[in-house]
Formats: C-alpha cells, structure tokens, sequence
C-alpha cells in the first residue's frame, strides 16, 4: 500500500481565492436592473398612492386616504362579474393558443417544406396588421355563426392574433431541443401526442410559460377585438379601463388609477400563479447547473 | 407494436444519402428472428445510418425494409416497435432514470406493478439502482449509457437495435454487461442488431458479423469466417491484420503464394485473389512468434508497448518493412529477434484490393 | 360597403306593438359617460314597467368603436345591442353609416318633447335619428387659480397676452380628445369674429392664426382634460380651458381645489352640446318598442331633473320647466355648494350656439392636429 | 418480393417527399392553419380590398379620384401621414432594440444559480402585468413636472426646473421600455437557458474569456431567439397607440401611424383610408422583420446541448 | 494563458461534493511535467469530476490545486490555459469542423496564416479533412469525437485533460489515433490527464495510472505496477484479474499462501494481505493454461465464446468454483480439461479486502 500516498506537506487549510469579486460588467448590469427597479417603484407607487388618496394637488403627498375610489369604480363597472369574464377569457385563450400554437411551431422548427415561407408571411399577419382592418368583418363572421356577443367571441376573435404569437415564440424553443431526444422516445413507442404532452412539455415549460404569459397580457390588454366581440356580460376589464380613460365625460383621476391597479393586480396574481408553477428557466440546465 | 417475435427482417438495396452523398449504399441484409448481428465498420461508414434507418427514425433514399415480407419503410418508428440503444444515449433529460426506463412501459401501458417491477430489474442489471432517482445530467457518461441500455432492454422488443452500447463503461463492467445482453438475447429470443467498435465484443456476441466501409458491404459471415477469412483487404486490416506488407510477388501457386522481401525464404501465404505483379500481405500481429519457424526473419525492435503480460513490438526487418507483433518475453528497443508466422496465417491480397481506408469519406 | 346598414332589416312602425310581446332584455350601451346621468332614470322605468323590460344590462365604451361594432352586428343580422347613450360624435357617425332607426317615425308614441330653444337646436342634429337626452351649454370658460391669477383676461386679446407673460402656464387639451379643448376650439371663431364660424377649413383664418400665435407659449397640450385639471390643481398650470361641468364636476369631486375661479372671455357664445339616445337598425320589433317608451319617459320632467347629477353635464335636463329643486337630494347639495350662480345669468346671457357637425369637427381637429399641435414640426 | 414491387413507387414518393420535408409532421400545422383561413384570412382581404375602395366624397377620392390606389396616394402624398412611419420607426426600432439588447445581458447575468433568483426574475417581468394605462398614469404623474421624480431632482439640486419627461418622444419611449423590457427579458431569459451551459465551459477551456465566450458561443446560440424576441417587441413598438396619445405628444413628435390609422377609422369613419394605412403599416412591419428573419435563416437553428 | 511548460501540478486533497455525496474524496496526486497520467476506474468513480476540477469547471469543495507552486484552484478555466476533450464532446453546434477546431486559436489571436496551417494539420491528424466544413450534427459519433480532440490538441496546451478520448473509434484507428496522441504528448512535452476504462490504453499509454473508487484513490503506479502488483482486491479486480475466488486459507507462509478447495493440492499464491480465516485468490484468465503444471485443477467447460485466435471460457471446477480462462486450443461446452496456474500468478487478499464492488455508488 506504498503507492497509495505519497510525502507530501499537510495540506494547507486556508481557503482558496474564490473569484467572488463582481467585475465591471456585473456592477453596471445590476445598477441597470436596481435603477430600472426604482423607476418602477415610483411609477407604480405613483399611481397606486393616488388611487388611495383623497385629494392631491401637488406635494408629496394626497391629503388624506380612502378607499372610497375603489368602492366606486367596482360598483360601477360591476367589477366582479368583468373580472371572472376577463379571467375565463384569458385562461382559454392562452391554453387553446398554446394547443394550437405549440403543435404548429413544432412542424415549422422541425421541417423545411415547400410553402413554408408563405406560412410564416401567414402567421406573421394577424400579429402585424392592426386590428382594425380585420377587427369589423372578423366580427361580423363571428356574429354570423352566433358566436359573437358572448364569451366565444371574444374567446375565437382573441385567439386571432394569439395563435401567430405562440407559433412565433415557440419555434426557437422546439429549434433548441435536441431531435434525438424525441427520436428516443419514439423507439420507446411513444405517438406524437404523448411526444409532446410527455417529452417536449416538459423541456418547452419555460417557453411556453413565457408565451403563455405573453399571450395572457396581450389578450387580457386587447380592447379591439375584445370590444367588438363582447356582449353585455361578456365584457373584459381592459373595455372597462379604457372607457374610464377615453370616454367622454368626466372621472376622478383616483377612479382611474384605482382601475388600472386592480387591472394590474388581476394581472399579477396571475402571473405570479404561473411563476409559482413553472420557474422560467428550463428544467435542464436548472439540473446541469447543479454541478 | 408487436411485441412477437420477429420471423425475417430484410433490408433490400437500402439506400440513404445525406446532401448527395451515401452514409448508406444498397445495404442487402436478411436478418432471421433471434439472430445477433453485428455491425462493423471504421467511424463514419454508416453503420449509425443503417440502424436509424431500420429504427425509421431516417427516411429512406431509396431500397426497402420488410419485416416478415410485410414493408415497413413507411411505417413510423414507433409503430415499428424496436427498441434502440443511441450512440449519444438521447436520455430525456427532464426524467429522473427511472422515468426514463420506465418510459417505454408507460407508453405501452404496462400494469403499474408489472411496470416497476420491470423497471426495478432492468435497474439491477444496469447496476443503477443506487442513482435510480438522480437526473441524466447528474450521471457519469458510463452510467447515462447503462440507462440508455436499461430503457431499451426493458421493453423486450422483437427487435433491439444497439449503437454502441458499452462504448463508455470500463472493461469489467463491459463484460458483465456484455454477458447480461447476451443472455437477454437469449431468453427473450430477440432480435438484435448490435454496433460495435470492439471486436473482441462482435466476435464474442454476434452470431453473424456486417462489415462496412463508406456504406457499402464488404462482407457478412460469421464471427469465425470474417476473422480468418476476410474477404478482402480493408476487412482484413480492421479485423486485426494490422501488418499490410505491400511486396512483389514472387511465385503463385494454386492456394498459397510466396512474395519477396521479408526472409531469405520470402514471405508464404494463403492467396486470397488474383494476384498482379504486387500483393499484400497480411498478417495480425499476434500470428508472429518470436523465435525460428515457417516465413522466419530478423527484425530490430524499435517501440516497446506495455501490454501487461504481452508486449505490442514495433520491429523494422532490414529491407525496412515495418512489423507490428505481439511478444511475452520481455524485448527492449534496439534488440534483434528472429520473428515467423505460419503460412496459413499469412493471408495474400492483390494490391488493389480494397485498403482499409486511411481516410474515410 | 362600410356605409350601409349591413343586413340590417328594419322593423316598420307599423309592425312595432305599443308594448313588447314579451318583456325584454335591453343592452344599453354607453359611449358618452351618459348613463352618470341616466341611469337612474332606466332604473326606475325598469323597476316601474317589469312588463316592459325585464332586465337592463349596460355596456360602456367609447364612441369611436361603436359603429364598427353596431355594423359588425347589422352585418350578420345579429343586432343585440338595444339603445346606445351617444354624444354628437357617435350620433353623427351612425348618421352617417344609416345605422340609427329612424324616431321620427315614432314621433307620435314618444310625444314632442318640450325642448329648451338651443336644446331643440341640437335636437336637429339628429336629422330624426335619435333623441337628446340632456344638454348642456358647456362653454367655452376660462378656469383659473386666483391666487396666481389676480386679474383673468376679458378678451381674447388678453389672454394671448397672459400667456405671453406666462409662458407654459396657460393650458388646455387636445381638441380630439377634450371636451373642453373642442369647446374652446369651436367658441374661438365667435370670439375672434371669424368669418364662418361653422367652416373651420376656409371660414377660420383668424381662429387659427391666434391658436399658433398662443401656442408658442403653450408648454403642451395633454391629450386627456383631466389632466388639464390636476395641473391647475399642482400648480403646473395657472389657467385653461374649461366648460360649466368639468369646473363644477370636479371641484365637487375634489379633483380640483374649490377656490378656482371661472370667467368668459368678451364676445362670449356658448358652444352647446348634448347626448342622445339612438336605436341602432335591427333590433326588434319588441325591442324597439321598449325603447320608446324608456325614451319617452326619460323625457318627462322629473325624469329630467336626474340629469342635474352633480354637475358632471350642467345644467343637464334638455326640457322646459326643470328646476333644480327637482332634482335629488344629492345632486342639490352638490350644486348648492359647486354651482356657480353667475352660470344661469350667463346662460341667459350669450347666444348659443350649437356645436359643429361631426364632419366639420373632424376637419378641425385634423387642422389644429396640423397646424397647431403639430405645427411647431412644420415651421 | 411481387407484391413489394407493386407499392414501390408509392412509398418511394412518400421517401422522396419526406426527404423535402414533406410527411405527416405538417398535419399538425392544421389545427393552426385552419384557424388562421377561417378566422382571419377572410377578413383580411376585406380589410385589404376595402383599402382599394376609396370612400366617396373622401379626402383621397377629392385629390387623386376614386381609382383602387387613391388612398395609398393620399397617404404618400400628404408629408403629415407619410411622416408618420418615419416617426414611428423613429420610437419602434430603438425602443425595441433598446429592449432586446438590455435584456440579454442581464438575462445573461440571471442564468447561473445564486439566491432569489426567482424572486428578481419575478420582479423583472412584473411590469409586464402593468398595461399601458397604468404605465401611463405613473409615468405622467411619477415623471410629470410636480411628479416625485422632480422633486427628487430638485430637491438634490441636480435641475433648476422640473425636467420635461412625459408629453415628448421621451415619454413614449420610456412606456415602450418599461412595458417591453420584461417582454423581452422573458423571451430571452427563457431562449437563454435552452443552451446547454458545458459548451461555454468547452469555450473556457480554450481560453475564451467570459465576453469571448458570450459573443462567439451563447450570443451565436441565442440569436435565433433573439431575432424573434426582437420582432415581437418591434411590433408591440410599432403598433404603440395608447401611449403615444396619454404619454406623448400626439399632434406632433408621436404622431404615429396608428393615430392615423385610428384618426381615419374612428374621427372620419373613412375605413378604406384606416384600411390602407393598416396595410401600409404591415408592409412597413413585413419590411422589417423579414430582413430580421432573413437573417434568421441564415443562422444556425438546432439542438443547443447534449452530446454532439 | 501560459503556453510554457509545467513543472509540477499538485493535486491536494482535492474533493468535490454533490448535494452531499462525494464524487471526489480527497485526491492528493503530484504530476511531473511531461507526464503521462491515466485515470482509472469503474464507471461513475469520480474520473470526470477530477478531471473537470481540474480544469476549473467545477469549483473544489475542499482542498487546492497549484501549478508550480502556485494556487490555481481560484482561477476560470479560461486562465488556466489546459486543454480538455470532453466525454461528451461538447462542440459547438454552430460552428464547422473547422471552425471547431480553430476556436481556441482565434481566441489566443494567433495569427490567420499560422492557424490555418494548424487546423489543417489537426485535421490531418484526425482524419477529417474531407468533413471540415460539415457541422458537428451532420458527423458520425466518431467523427464527432475526433473532432473534440482535434479541437484541445490543436492549442497544445501545458496540460490536456483527455476524457475518454477514443471510446467511439474502431480497433484501427483507435490504434491510430493512440499513437498520434502520445507522439503529440512526447513532441510537445504536454503533461496529460487521461481518463480511460481501456486497460491496453491505460497501460500502453500512461506513465502513471492513479486507480480510483467511489472518488477515493485505490493505487498510484507505473503500469507495470499496477498490473502486476495490485494494491487490493478491488485494483486486482478491476485489472482483469477477473476469477476472484473465495476460499478457506490452509496455510500461510512468510511470502506465499495456501488455499483450499482447488486442486487436490490446493492453490498456491502470492500472499498480498494479512489473512484471516477465508482469503480471495485473484487471477487472470489468461494466466490459466490448459494442461498439467503448478495449481493442476480439472474443470468442465460451461461457455465458450470465440474471440478469434482465442477464446474466452468459463468452466466450473468439480467442487463448483467458477473459473474464467482464456484457451488457444478448440474448446466446446462439455469438455473436462486440466488447467493450471503458476503460483506467482495467483494473487491472495484477505477476503475483507475492499472487493470490486458490484455496485458502484
Ligand atoms: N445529417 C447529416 N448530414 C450530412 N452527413 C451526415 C449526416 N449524418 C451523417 N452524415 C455522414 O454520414 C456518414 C455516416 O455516418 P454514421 O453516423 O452512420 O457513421 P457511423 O458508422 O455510425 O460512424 P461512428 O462509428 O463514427 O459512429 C458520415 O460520414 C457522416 O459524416
Ligand atoms: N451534477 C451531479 N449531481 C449529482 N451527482 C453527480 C453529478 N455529476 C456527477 N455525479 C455523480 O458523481 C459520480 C462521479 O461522476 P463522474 O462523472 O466523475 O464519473 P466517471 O468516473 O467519469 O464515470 P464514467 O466512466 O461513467 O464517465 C457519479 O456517481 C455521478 O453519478
Ligand atoms: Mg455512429
Ligand atoms: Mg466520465
């Protein structure tokens, strides 16, 4: 057992220089990110801080709180039911957009087939042209097939340009996974069905959360097609807000904000639900880095 | 998928280009249910090719495969049913390994307790059950490759195809897992087509060896007629004839030939083809003894390899031909020996007999 | 063609029953803040005539996207909303793209209503597609913070002066999206003594030329009035353009601080306004029948007195004989203690006007986007 | 051996067309396809035959008749709308390349593991849920001249008058950022992690150093991504409308094309007219993003990890 | 970078933990310059960790490395200057061939003309010249693994961390591909770090061979060493001493031992370990010769399996140990022959010897 170790000085205890020292670049990204964060705050805070104050003519400050604003416009606009509206609206869209989408921007990351350039310029449109153009007929369709006026309608008429979205924002992310892997689970049997709800779901979490959320914000902020595809009680919070802002006549300015933070806290509560379910960094290298 | 058992695989004339050039060319290959065929052939011939074709997992250029005269060229890989080892393991990175071994029972809906218990085994035999719960990314290359095997194994398919499956495990765990796949090929009555770099691993294996070079066949045999009958001169130099003495010949008789420049005697062989006015010979550098005999000549040793009880001898005759042999007395750089090798060991080549490539293309 | 009804199918008068079939659901659809001064008025009628509506469901949005979404619906024959609250603008574009029925065929079942004179004037601007609701003279008033604002212009002259001593104090909104921006806009050419107050694009020589010359010393125009307000309120503004309900509204809903001042400039008219309500083309027979009796009972008096509010349209009630003291409770406090009573003088007082076409709007708001707002790019 | 030569033909076409690309991989484009004719085709040539109908007794028909192209000559012959895509280039493109380049590198930084993560990342993409109202009401009343931002100033002594940050090119700019910039990160946080970390590890190990590495490696991997992530946010730029009107100066420096698109669909109710400057803004776009995604084409697409 | 060479690398009680598992268990290694060092080991036995600890990929849990005298452990990679080929290769997918290959080149600003001429010569040396402009998905996994170590060998770096280099190549170029490797190291004066599970590599190869399990050292020594001396039963094991026979000791003498149970005289060996009761024999099948001598015991012959000029048996003695051997002479299944062993040949631990484990954790 000589050979097992050799003399050698006792090992030295003293740690080894870690290069814990952040470089120039590291200083300059997060005093980005920490400057980007504090104007955040004020713009946020601004709003948020007058949507609870009474009156506020200059000065740090509103002289005095209430809640009052907040009371009204949920009367008003009979909050509760747009709010479920809104929710449900979002939730289908973004879950048929990305059973659409996903599918789609598969075959276009996996295939070059004649055509293929025709399809994107097909894709791209509904994202590129305003919906104004296509906003009326689009409706009209809609109304002719007694979809429209109800949730469907806003549901079909936002899918429009959601599904260009996902099929657009998912393409790199199936470019990125290795075909083999798929090839494997293929020899194991597995059908394309379950090759993307087993083996590409789980490795495209983090891009379909992004273009999951993606498509939530622009569907729950999508007032065109939203506004002329709702009926009465299929109206989302966005028609609500923009009338509070672009309607004639006169609001408070407090009923206003206190609109847009409950529009933004819908909107937070389901994007931190979604951040709390999948961590938008791919499992895989989460697992690579461990090391 | 079928899970019984294969009666006759045929590729027929199968063909696969890649930009115009053939990793495939007219493979014609009859593999009967239960036989263990091993692919051979330099990096690059297309024996990787040749598997995914047969996976379905490439289409076709051209040709056809059957499988119990029924096509299967069309078919998609998954209805084919085979199962297959990857060169490069393809483990799903997001299942710890025993998701990923389990993988295939759930697709096929095997009962839940069957399925574990399956999983469970396939584990032992890989000798994984220790990192059963750990993810692909925090494995050893060795032991992702023992769970790429496992995967396959696991599903009993009629037909198992495996890209070099042991490439990345030590030689004691190779030869247990070389023994395990040989039984389950055995007691399952699979089929297996096998991709192997290792010789001693196709010789050991198989029970019908393809050789390949730039996508073309070269030969198909059993392990025994390869070894000691290469067909020509490239099978002759991957199967271990390591010494490829190009020389003039001297005389031709009707099996052996006797070629100048090694020797007083000149250099006997067996003749493999016709001959022109050079041949090669070849010789594996185990054939040469060191000692007097049959083609006997003296050599100056230049490199001494550590083999453990052998030694691998790089000798030069003085003519200047450079020997590769094989001793187990100790020989040290700068000494004479006399070397020989037995007549039929020497096996004779005409020179424009396909060479072993230097460059694969 | 965008400027047809669709497949809209109109019912005849004759075919419309004096009271539905069925009671109905009625979607009303608000584009002009309207139902702030109505809604209690539908309330009530709901609540009193069950047999005629059995529900109300309301809808607010904004004028612009209606008729695209009324045409959508015309289009596929699938008309579902019941009564749209409008102001002039939405008024006239469905005007204009025939998407209103007609109510003057009904002239008869909803009685004529005892219009105030310049109210019967905006009336007119129906053409017979609708009927006005509430009015008001709206403006074009001068607000300003006394404090820093001792003396307030008198004259048009004035204030270009003021502003010019002030620079970046004097403030209003841009016309396409502000009440009183537009007030102010379309008041200017009688202030000044334009040569055809109703064509901004040839009659308005003097208006524009005085908007380019106080623009210099215009910081900005926001593009919302109320921002306007809150920089009266911050003292980032000294002085802007208002009309009588947005200096009463928001004083009295502490936007702005009560102590403001209001004046008029000399050679004052008002530019009225009003809202309106309008059925669109392809309703029902038994939804159109609801309308006119909800429209006619919005018009009685006492329905009237509701649109006092609380101040947000002022006065409000388009008909004769409202007063005040009819109005609720609330809405008396409220002017009690945010009216101004030099408004009902100046109401008497200056000659009203009533406020461009759509059409005519348009054009000017096009020319002062150009030459005003846009101008500073140009020169 | 008979009966296979019988169907050879057929599964050799199968071959061939598989070898184009061509097999039943793009039968799951229908769902999307299907979608995108029924939905939105339709519409869309109407949308675009109608901006070849100039409305009578529009301004277009009155200056260059009522030929298919009289709208599309109104809008290139009055500068005031023409000006308009400059303008909107002018905010869109820097506002998204401004997005896009600032994301990667603090993506970039956000890859490796180190505590609250999450949490940072989560707060980096909140101002994404804000919408633009709320963006723009804080801007205006944060960034405004009595807004706390100029107190600060002021207070500090850094201005003597409130700097004028909202009702400009500067306002519309900043609400294109703060609600584009997680859009982006997320995108490119997201693509970020798709590349298999042991290639930049390879890249050390050849002496590049972490810039060196970055630009030869990960950004190579990345730009795929990247260049949709700059499509996308370049769209969501150049279709600003709210913002150009609540937080710029829409008369004038932010009088973008969709303020006239808006101005002519919905103040003269000219739909033809709103029609074609959709169309000409979507053809701006289409420039755009096809010389992006041209460049895409030309860049390696494929598996950013695993062996091989 | 240094481009210069090293004199001396000091591994001290390196150690690295994976979620509280060590892969690396305190390595205390001192590496010469120009030294040729092979790691070696059961698959998942820590090779890569130290190697990749080494190179500055995975920050140490615990202990130092230094170069020269100087502490390196804090350093990135990229400033450590070493070269690596990666088990898994990890080329960039971006880039060419010969992009590849030219990347560490371009990095260290060498100058266009020279580089050139460089990757042209690493090509050449990995036989990819015809496939430099392809792109690493369109290569064969030999080809892909030539072209990782074309990649670090073109830097010619002080030191290259080589992990199982040619697992994916064929006899013959392997063959190949080892004897330009060590011409490369002895040219430059590189020092190198070479994981392998090829003994014949290890062996032929390496000056030294550090032999590790479960991230602990087992034995450092020179081939020779090692092979015939094997520190434990678990080096012995895993260096092809594959009959490891438990058996009664009988008797016990200063330098040799006696076992019970095979032969009718027993087996004479080596006495390696202090010994207890039971005792486990070690010895390698091709240390068996068929026939009468030392250690005479007669077997039945169970499994043959051809291997070419051999083959490899597996026989059981009549009181039921297994034995493996290795004959020359035609064999089948059913045959009773004699085979003997020299007693220096046959290695005796103590049975509590750390064993080969079956199960590597
Ligand atoms: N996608 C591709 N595009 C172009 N050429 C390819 C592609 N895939 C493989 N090839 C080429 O085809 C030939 C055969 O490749 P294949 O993978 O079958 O080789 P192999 O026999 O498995 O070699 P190895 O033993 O090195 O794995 C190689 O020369 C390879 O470069
Ligand atoms: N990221 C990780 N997380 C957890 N365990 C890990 C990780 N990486 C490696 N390991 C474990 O550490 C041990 C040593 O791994 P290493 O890769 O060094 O083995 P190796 O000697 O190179 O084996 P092989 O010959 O199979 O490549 C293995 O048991 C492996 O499972
Ligand atoms: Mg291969
Ligand atoms: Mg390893």
């Amino acid at each position: 057992m000589t050979t097992l170790t050799e003399a050698r000085p006792p090992v030295t205890e003293e740690k080894a220089p870690r290069r814990v020292a952040l470089r120039p670049g590291a200083w300059v990204v997060w005093g980005a990110v920490v400057f980007f964060l504090l104007i955040l705050v004020g713009i946020v805070g601004a709003v948020v801080v007058n949507s609870f104050g009474k009156k506020w003519f200059g000065g740090w400050l509103p002289k005095g709180w209430t809640t009052h604003w907040y009371g009204a416009t949920w009367k008003e606009f009979d909050l509760g039911s747009v709010l479920t509206v809104t929710l449900e609206v979002a939730i289908a869209v973004v879950v048929v957009s990305v059973i659409v989408g996903v599918p789609a921007a598969y075959a276009l990351a996996r295939r070059n087939f004649p055509g293929k350039r025709v399809l994107m310029v097909a894709f791209l449109l509904p994202i590129l042209i305003p919906p104004i153009t296509y906003g009326v007929p689009l409706a009209t369709v809609l109304y002719k097939f007694h979809l429209a006026g109800k949730l469907s309608g806003v549901i079909l008429a936002n899918l429009v340009p959601a599904v260009p979205f996902v099929i657009l924002v998912m393409t790199p992310f199936i470019e990125q996974i290795d075909p083999k892997i798929e090839a494997a689970a293929r020899m194991c049997g597995a059908k394309t069905w379950v090759i993307f709800t087993r083996i590409l779901g789980p490795l495209l979490i983090p891009g379909m959360l992004a273009a999951a959320i993606l498509v939530l914000v622009r569907t729950v902020g999508m007032f065109e097609l939203t506004f002329l595809t709702a009926g009465a009680d299929s109206q989302t919070l966005v028609v609500a807000l923009y009338y509070s802002v672009s309607a004639a006549g006169i609001r408070a300015q407090q009923e206003i904000d206190a609109m847009a933070v409950i529009y933004t806290l819908s909107m937070l509560v389901l994007l931190v639900v979604a951040l709390r379910f999948v961590n938008p960094t791919q499992l895989v290298t989460q697992i690579k880095e461990r090391d | 998928m079928s899970q019984t058992k294969i009666s006759e695989l045929r590729l027929d004339h199968v063909t696969r280009e890649f930009g115009g050039v053939r990793a495939l060319d007219g493979l014609d290959l009859t593999i009967t249910g239960g036989e263990f065929v091993a692919l051979l052939g330099p990096s690059g011939c297309g024996k990787s090719t040749a598997l995914n074709c047969l996976a379905g997992l490439l289409p076709l250029t051209g040709g056809a495969i059957s499988l119990d005269d029924r096509r299967i060229d069309g078919l998609p890989p998954e209805q084919r049913g085979f199962g297959m080892v990857f060169q490069n393991y393809a483990l799903f990175p997001h299942m710890s390994v025993r998701g990923n071994i389990g993988f295939g029972l759930r697709m096929a809906k095997v009962p839940k307790a069957d399925a574990r218990r399956r999983v469970e085994d396939a584990l032992n035999l890989v000798q994984l059950t220790d990192h059963a719960d750990k993810f692909p990314g925090q494995l050893s290359g060795g032991q992702q490759q023992r769970v790429a095997i496992a995967r396959a194994i696991v599903m009993e398919p009629p037909l198992v195809l495996m890209d070099e499956p042991l490439s990345n495990l030590d030689a004691k765990l190779r030869l247990e897992m070389r023994t395990e796949i040989k039984r389950i090929h055995q007691t399952l009555g699979l089929t297996t087509v096998y991709v192997t770099h290792d010789q001693e691993e196709a010789l050991s294996l198989a029970d019908r060896l393809v050789l390949l070079r730039e996508g073309r066949v070269q030969q198909i045999g059993s392990p025994e007629h390869v070894y000691t009958e290469p067909a020509n001169r490239f099978v002759a130099g991957f199967m271990g004839y390591r010494n490829e003495l190009e020389l003039p010949v001297k005389q031709v008789n009707e099996k052996t030939v006797v070629l100048d420049g090694l020797g007083d005697g000149g250099l006997t062989g067996v003749r493999r083809d016709d001959l022109g006015g050079r041949a090669v010979a070849a010789i594996r550098p185990e054939d040469f003894t060191v000692g007097t005999g049959p083609n006997a000549t003296e050599v100056a040793v230049e490199v001494v390899e550590y083999q453990g009880r052998e030694q691998a001898i790089q000798a030069r005759t003085d003519d200047g031909v450079e020997l590769h042999l094989r001793a187990g007395t100790r020989l040290a750089p700068g000494d004479r020996v006399t070397v020989s090798v037995p007549p039929e060991r020497v096996l004779v080549f005409a020179a424009e007999s396909p060479a072993a490539p230097e460059e694969v293309a | 063609s965008p400027n047809s009804g669709g497949g809209a199918k109109d019912v005849t008068p004759d075919k419309v029953p004096d009271n539905p079939k069925n009671p109905v659901t009625l979607n009303i659809i608000d584009v002009a803040g309207n139902l702030q001064l109505t809604q209690g008025m539908i309330d009530e009628f709901v609540k009193a005539h069950s047999k005629v509506i059995k529900k109300v469901t309301y809808t607010k949005a904004t004028a612009p996207e209606l008729p695209g979404k009324i045409k959508a619906q015309q289009s596929a024959g699938q008309v579902q909303i019941g009564l749209v609250l409008t102001g002039t603008d939405g008024l006239s574009a469905g005007i204009d793209q025939n998407l209103w029925v007609k109510t003057d065929d009904y002239s008869s079942r909803i009685g004529n209503p005892n219009y105030q004179a310049p109210a019967a004037k905006m009336q007119e601007l129906a053409q017979g597609h609708g009927m006005e609701l509430v009015y008001s003279p709206a403006g074009p008033l001068i607000e300003y913070n006394p404090q820093k604002v001792p003396n307030p212009p008198t004259t048009t002259q004035e204030l270009l002066a003021w502003a010019k001593a002030h620079p970046k104090k004097f403030q209003y909104a841009r016309p396409a999206n502000s009440g009183p921006g537009r007030t102010f806009l379309m008041g200017l050419p009688y202030l000044l003594g334009d040569s055809n107050p109703k064509d901004p694009k040839t009659g308005w020589t003097k208006t524009w030329s005085y908007l380019q010359d106080l623009g210099k010393y215009v910081d900005y125009y926001p593009s919302k009035t109320s921002e306007t307000m809150t920089n009266l309120a911050n003292g980032s503004a000294d002085m802007i353009a208002t009309m009588t309900g947005w200096d009463i509204n928001p004083r009295a809903l502490g936007q702005v601080p009560p102590g403001v001042k209001v004046t008029y400039l000399k050679g004052m008219h008002w530019v009225t306004d009003a809202q309106y309500a309008v059925i669109p083309r392809g309703v029902s027979a038994d939804v159109v029948s609801a309308d006119i009796q909800l429209i006619k009972w919005m018009l009685t008096p006492q329905q009237q007195a509701k649109a006092y509010d609380t101040g947000y349209f002022y006065p409000g009630p388009a008909v004769n004989g409202v007063t005040v003291s009819m109005a609720p409770q609330k809405s008396q406090q409220v002017i009690q203690q945010f009216g101004r009573p030099e408004y009902d003088r100046w109401i008497s007082q200056f000659p009203m006007e009533t406020s461009l076409p759509a059409e005519q709007q348009t054009a000017a708001f096009d020319q002062w986007d150009r030459t005003v707002g846009g101008g500073k790019v140009h020169k | 051996m008979a009966s296979s030569a019988v169907v050879r033909p057929r599964i050799a076409l199968r071959h061939r067309l598989a070898e184009r690309g061509v097999d039943r991989t793009l039968l799951l484009l229908l769902p999307a396809v299907v979608f995108v004719v029924a939905l939105f085709i339709y519409p869309f040539v109407y949308g675009l035959q109608l901006s070849f109908q100039p409305q009578p007794g529009s301004e277009a028909v009155s200056r260059y008749g009522s030929g298919p192209f009289a709208d599309y000559r109104n809008f290139f012959g009055d500068a005031y709308l023409r000006d308009t895509i400059w303008t909107t280039l002018k905010i869109g493109l820097p506002a998204a390349l401004f997005n896009v380049l600032a994301s990667v590198p603090i993506a970039y930084r956000m890859r490796g593991r180190f505590r609250g993560k999450r949490t940072v990342t989560t707060i980096l993409v909140v101002p994404i849920t804000l919408g633009t109202v709320l963006t723009a009401e804080g801007l205006l009343a944060f960034m405004g001249p009595t807004g706390w931002l100029n107190r600060i100033l002021l207070d500090i002594g850094i201005v003597d008058h409130p700097v004028r940050l909202t009702h400009n090119y500067w306002g519309v700019v900043f609400s294109l950022v703060i609600t584009g910039f997680p859009f982006a990160f997320l995108l490119t946080l997201s693509y970020l992690t798709g590349i298999d970390p042991t290639l930049e590890r390879a890249a050390a190990t050849l002496g590049a150093g972490w810039w060196q590495r970055f630009r030869t490696i990960t950004l190579p991997l990345l730009a795929p991504g990247l260049a949709i992530t700059f499509c996308l946010s370049f769209v969501l730029a150049f279709s600003v409308f709210p913002s150009a009107i609540m937080v710029g100066e829409p008369a004038r420096q932010t009088r973008v094309i969709s303020i006239a698109a808006f101005h002519a669909a919905f103040e003269q109710y000219d739909y033809s007219m709103a029609s074609a400057i959709a169309m000409i803004m979507g053809a701006v776009e289409l420039i755009v993003i096809g010389l992006v995604l041209g460049w895409r084409a030309r860049l390696y697409r494929g598996a950013t990890g695993g062996k091989g």
